[in-house]
């Protein structure tokens, strides 16, 4: 296989599948955000490897920002997770799908 | 330079270090014998120099027990990576001109990110033991590690922003005319306060302060397994002193009566000896207190020093 | 350097499957560091280094970090690994894999539809990338400062947790200035009635 | 005195802004004062502007002041400007001091209402309201007044709103007036085309010239201010609501719906006299409507068992006597009784607040009864009231304005014997339905024990008010008696005499005949209801007695007449129209929408999976499309 971009671009597809799986599979929030990271994490692979396709800055200045996202998403989706797990005593996000204020039950 | 002479580096600087890590157990217990006004280790050898040979017996003959409730792969991957991490560390130092495994473009912030995988060594181990305390000093670990981290990397940026270059042979060299010291003294404060809580040195052994968690993260560790956690500590000293010499002391620079390695070590072992001092005679302070420290006294302490830095920068370049 | 691209790909994928098959969230979080690791080094191999080292520094540096913190505040052990075992059955993770199968696919289909171009491997100086970063990107910059700032806020304020009762030391602190004690205990009140309590753990009258 | 004539109006709206404005936070002491002592200023106002009218009448007949301009657009002008001339100060009169009067007793007779405040702001918006109507210079600050007090009716009517049946009442007053009211607006859209001003002293100047003697516009014109006349004074056929409108508190039916507002219609075409002169159609009209009412309306009260619906239907009866004297053309006769009847009428209606109030809020006059010698101030007072309602001969009020009435409906111009012969056998009905309102209430045994005695604030009014009962009709005597006329000196000072027709018997003939009529009636009552009362169980015994004493009870079942001919129809037609094709469409899209939403709130789960799933086929969608491109 010769090393081009578009090696690169499958590689990432193929990160980014994977998350996808995971997020569509697992049940446990925690697993979740796991998933997430790969997937954005793939995204910015793809970023970077465009941007090295041109020789410009750009795609790691994209990979920068969606460092900066994964940051503060994380940041809120834990917080989120601790209360989750304080209210519900799970990580269940099946448990989670009340819309309205209704009582877990 | 040839791949022979890369490897020769290479092997050199490994087992200079493993030896001085070795040796710091002989040195630091002297010393807090010293300043404790007590004898210390004094039999074996001389000045009981051979403690360090029986030390290593003792870890090397000692029952290798894993826990039957741990988590056993991680149990035993923790100590490895704390020693990998650190001795991965090493390798951006320039201890001479010429002696430096891998003078990278990005040098500093490889021993950032180093040494940010170092806490792994710290959680793992706490997690793996399956054991309360284990865990309350990984947790307490992790947290400080994270945030001391911060300001570690944020304290380096006035030299970074000064020398404009991440590689750290440049940073040695505009040093020639002044060492940083003068010019980053509040960079030079926070990193090394950032350095004792990176490698949870007393004071800030919180992880595993005895008299609250037993031994924190590695209670259950034992033998040679223990002996790595040990041995990662003193390379952990050993790296924060050498990059303490190299960018804010000159590193190898120095008047030419001594040749630059021997510059470079008598200033790393000055800052080690100086974690002893420190050892011998801080209190620990308490778990909120040296979070609310980090984040509410250093951290803008430290974006001050940016702020200004970044300042007279812009001012002295008109 | 394709070869160190190639192992680096192969590290990478496996390991990212590792992670999404794994019952212990500490096993799955370690291949995912495994999993960073191997993304730096493919971005060391496209001649990003500086990318390379924020990857470390921050995903596996920080934020895996702050998983493990959680997962290990939670106390997610033996447990949960149980419990994944059981939520991980093939009927449920069969019909989502075929579609992202189907999705991978059909991503491979239109990339190698494209014309291949040969990766030169040039780095692109991480000065050029700091002078875009505040040049062209810096109202993106504020406004990932922003962001960040924001979810430092909304953390803070989303893992408030009711405090029950203070570390004795903390007790003793308050005892001083008269003003707060006063404020801490009308905050114990309240939450004292407002706590539910669980229904065996309410205190029993001895009769 | 001149320049004082914008206090009278002035006073009451005070009092109205005070308490709508503050009048929750003030004490119920200091409500009285300012709701009562307002309209009291106001009636001092008059009788020293009445005294100063009589002894030295104004050169051009009339008080005016010009407060500001009100309106300029076009050649449309119009300022606000009041005016009072003798027509307007027989009502001002009326107004401000029956007015004084019931808002004395009001102090007292609602003190245990929570509602104090809005009570006397109401009450003393109308004062303004109808004090405006009739002092207006020109007739869109006359339609601003005639408004105002339909609103106040309606706010009053409604006052006890928790009761869903009084705001029925509020409501069907409301539009009932609204027919009316639109009616008369349309008249004077016409007038102002015809005269190109709205000034009424130019109006009353211009017509004779501009208009022909029976030209179809006059006729048209002078049709449509009938029409709101009987809107606002409850003729036929717009009667309906005023027996409904008894829903309100006493002292309301009192001012209102008996001495002042109803007589609007009366005071309207009195005003408009030189329009309807010039239409002997709509004179001949107002003639007939007038007659037909009081025999309907009487025949009403006869059956009714709620004493304030008696008192209603006389009131409906008594304003037909107005109408029919001014159809006839005896102007001044029609203000006469209109201002006899204000006293005994507002009177009647006080005294039955008082009875009411005594025993329990009780209505209906058959759990009444032996009332003389527990209430006796108020039985002599309602005495007097009800005699002067009978016009009981020589010693009452009602007499001497209803006998002229009487007099004129054959003697005038517009007279003829058919309108007499409504009007006299509107009299004998009266006089029964009277004498068994005062017999079933005051004789016989009691049935349901008297709890509360009337306070002195409500007993001194009654008093007064029956004084003047008597002693109002003695200012006016009829020709061949005593010939006294102040009245009708004062009144032709505006309007015109009454133009007696030639080759007619002589007066005493029809005053021997109502004299008659009306003991007659009165007998018949006491006889009926005190000596044989099985007769009256005789005959409910018999259906067709029971029919139309139904028939009548319903007020000639004008209310189901009504619901079946406009009602009905109108909600027919509605419901026809909510099925029709459009509203099919709206409906259709509602309930497309609907089912949309319906389908896609199953979608609407939240379960995070299901989202991201949902995701993925839109990106496989698309990227499918992509592939086949």
């Amino acid at each position: 296989m010769p090393f081009n971009s578009q090696t690169v671009l499958i590689v990432a597809a193929i990160l980014f599948a994977l998350g996808l799986v995971g997020v569509l599979t697992r049940k446990n929030i925690i697993f979740i955000l796991i998933s997430v990271e790969i997937m954005l994490n793939a995204a910015g692979l793809a970023f970077v490897a465009a941007g090295m396709r041109w020789g410009q800055p750009d795609g790691q200045i994209m990979f920068l920002f969606v460092l900066a996202m994964a940051a503060a998403e994380v940041s809120v989706g834990l917080a989120l997770v601790l209360q989750a797990h304080h209210q519900y005593r799970s990580l269940d996000i099946d448990q989670m799908k009340a819309l309205k204020d209704e009582v877990p039950g | 330079m040839t791949v022979l002479q890369h490897v020769l580096i290479v092997l050199g600087v490994l087992f200079v270090l493993l030896n001085i890590a070795a040796g710091l157990i002989w040195v630091e217990r002297r010393m807090l014998a010293m300043w404790q006004e007590r004898l210390g280790p004094n039999r074996a050898g001389p000045f009981g120099i051979l403690i360090v040979l029986a030390d290593t017996l003792k870890l090397f003959f000692k029952e290798d027990w894993i826990p039957p409730f741990a988590d056993k792969w991680i149990f035993i991957t923790a100590p490895a990576i704390v020693v990998a991490s650190v001795l991965m560390g090493f390798v951006i130092i320039p201890f001479t001109p010429t002696i430096i495994v891998a003078d990278l473009n990005v040098g500093l912030l490889f021993f950032l990110a180093m040494s940010s995988l170092g806490v792994y060594s710290i959680v793992l181990g706490g997690w793996a033991s399956n054991n309360k305390y284990s865990l309350l000093g990984a947790l307490r670990g992790a947290s400080q590690m994270i945030a001391y981290e911060v300001f570690m990397g944020l304290s380096l940026m006035g030299v970074v922003m000064m020398t404009g270059s991440f590689k750290l042979s440049d940073i040695v060299m505009a040093q020639k005319n002044m060492w940083f010291i003068v010019t980053q003294p509040l960079g030079a404060i926070i990193f090394f306060i950032a350095g004792i809580a990176e490698t949870h040195r007393l004071p800030f052994d919180i992880p595993e302060a005895e008299s609250e968690l037993i031994a924190g993260y590695h209670a259950e560790y034992s033998g040679m397994k223990f002996g790595m956690f040990f041995i990662g500590e003193y390379l952990g000293i050993t790296l924060i002193s050498a990059m303490m010499a190299t960018m804010f002391f000159g590193g190898y620079l120095g008047p030419a009566f001594l040749p630059p390695w021997a510059w470079f070590f008598l200033k790393t072992f000055a800052f080690i000896l100086f974690f002893i001092l420190l050892r011998a005679s801080l209190p620990r302070p308490r778990y909120d207190q040296l979070m609310e420290t980090g984040w509410k006294v250093l951290l803008p302490l430290v974006l001050l020093n940016i702020l200004v830095t970044g300042a007279v920068l812009l001012w002295l370049k008109g | 350097m394709p070869v160190l691209f190639y192992i680096a790909s192969v590290v990478a994928i496996i390991s990212t499957l590792m992670v999404i098959t794994r019952y212990q969230p500490i096993h799955a979080l370690l291949y995912l560091v495994v999993s960073f690791l191997a993304m730096a080094m493919i971005f060391l191999s496209l001649g990003a280094p500086f990318v390379a080292i924020l990857e470390i520094i921050l995903y596996a540096g920080a934020i895996i970090v702050l998983l493990i913190f959680v997962v290990m505040m939670l106390n997610l052990g033996k447990d949960t690994a149980l419990q994944e075992r059981q939520w991980l059955q093939p009927k449920t993770w069969v019909g989502p894999s075929i579609l992202c199968l189907v999705l991978l696919t059909e991503l491979v289909i239109l990339l190698f539809r494209s014309p291949e171009v040969p990766m030169q491997v040039k780095p692109v100086p991480m000065r050029a990338v700091s002078i875009a970063l505040y040049k062209e990107y810096v109202i993106a910059v504020e406004l990932a400062g922003f962001l960040l700032m924001a979810g430092i806020v909304g953390a803070a304020h989303i893992s408030k947790h009711r405090k029950k009762h203070l570390h004795r030391f903390l007790q003793e602190e308050a005892k001083g200035p008269q003003r707060r004690a006063e404020k801490l205990t009308m905050i114990r009140e309240k939450e004292s009635t407002e706590a539910v309590l669980p229904a065996e753990k309410k205190p029993v009258k001895k009769t | 005195m001149n320049n004082l004539i914008a206090l009278i109006p002035a006073f009451p709206f005070l009092g109205f802004l005070l308490l709508f404005l503050i009048g929750r936070q003030l004490p119920k002491p200091f409500i009285a004062w300012i709701g009562a002592g307002t309209v009291c200023a106001a009636a001092v106002l008059v009788l020293l502007l009445g005294i100063q009218f009589l002894q030295a009448p104004p050169a051009d007949g009339a008080y005016t002041q010009t407060l500001w301009q009100w309106l300029s657009t076009g050649h449309f002008s119009c300022a606000f400007r009041f005016r009072i001339d003798a027509l307007s100060l027989v009502f001002v009169f009326v107004i401000t001091f029956v007015g004084a009067l019931i808002h004395l007793y009001s102090v007292a007779f609602m003190k245990e209402d929570r509602d104090y405040a809005r009570f006397f702001a109401s009450m003393n918006l109308f004062v303004f309201a109808m004090l405006v109507l009739v002092m207006a210079d020109n007739l869109l600050l006359l339609y601003l007044g005639w408004e105002g007090v339909g609103l106040c009716s309606y706010l009053l009517i409604g006052f006890w709103y928790e009761t869903p049946a009084n705001c029925r009442a509020a409501n069907k007053a409301f539009y009932i007036t609204r027919i009316g009211d639109t009616a008369m607006a349309i008249g004077l859209f016409l007038l102002f085309k015809e005269l190109g001003t709205l000034t009424i002293p130019d109006i009353l100047n211009a017509s004779p010239t501009h208009f022909q003697q029976g030209a179809s516009n006059t006729t048209l014109i002078a049709l449509l201010l009938l029409a709101g006349g009987m809107g606002k004074s409850a003729q036929l056929p717009l009667q309906t609501w005023l027996p409904d409108a008894m829903a309100g508190p006493s002292p309301v039916s009192a001012l209102i719906h008996a001495a002042t507002m109803v007589t609007a219609g009366v005071y309207l075409i009195a005003r408009m006299h030189v329009v309807f002169q010039l239409s002997p159609l709509a004179m001949a009209a107002t003639a007939v409507v007038g007659g037909l009412t009081l025999l309907v309306a009487g025949f009403s009260a006869m059956v009714q068992t709620d004493i304030k619906r008696i008192l209603a239907y006389s009131t409906i009866s008594q304003i037909g006597y107005m109408f029919l004297a001014l159809g006839v053309g005896a102007w001044s006769a029609a203000i006469f009784h209109f201002f006899t009847h204000a006293f005994f009428k507002a009177l009647l209606f006080l005294a039955a607040g008082v009875v009411i109030e005594s025993l329990h809020h009780e209505h209906n006059i058959f759990r009444m009864g032996g009332l003389k010698n527990r209430l006796p101030l108020v039985f002599k007072t309602f005495l007097a009231g009800a005699a002067a309602l009978a016009a009981l001969p020589f010693v009452s009020s009602g007499f001497y304005s209803k006998d002229q009435i009487l007099w004129y409906t054959w003697s005038a111009g517009g007279g003829s014997p058919v309108l007499w012969m409504l009007g006299i056998s509107g009299a004998l009905i009266t006089a029964f339905y009277t004498a068994r309102l005062v017999i079933v209430v005051f004789y016989g045994e009691m049935k349901t024990p008297v709890s509360t005695y009337p306070a002195k604030l409500m007993t001194v009014p009654l008093v007064i008010l029956a004084v003047l009962s008597v002693v109002a009709g003695f200012v006016e005597w009829p020709h061949n008696i005593l010939h006294l006329s102040l009245f009708s000196e004062l009144v032709q000072k505006v309007l015109p005499a009454t133009i007696l027709r030639t080759g007619i018997p002589s007066e005493i003939v029809f005053q021997g005949i109502a004299i008659l009529l009306t003991l007659t009636g009165i007998y018949s009552g006491y006889y009926l209801y005190y000596r044989n009362t099985h007769v009256i169980g005789q005959w409910q015994q018999k259906p067709a007695f029971v029919a139309v004493r139904n028939f009548f009870f319903s007020g000639w079942g004008f209310d189901r007449l009504y619901n079946t001919v406009f009602v009905k129809p109108f909600v027919w037609m509605t419901d026809l129209n909510k099925t029709d094709f459009f509203d099919q469409i709206n409906k259709g899209l509602a309930s497309g929408s609907r089912q949309l939403n319906r389908w896609f709130s199953y979608s609407q789960n939240g379960s995070l999976r299901w989202y991201v799933a949902g995701v993925l086929v839109g990106v496989l969608f698309i990227l499918t499309l992509q592939l086949f491109v």
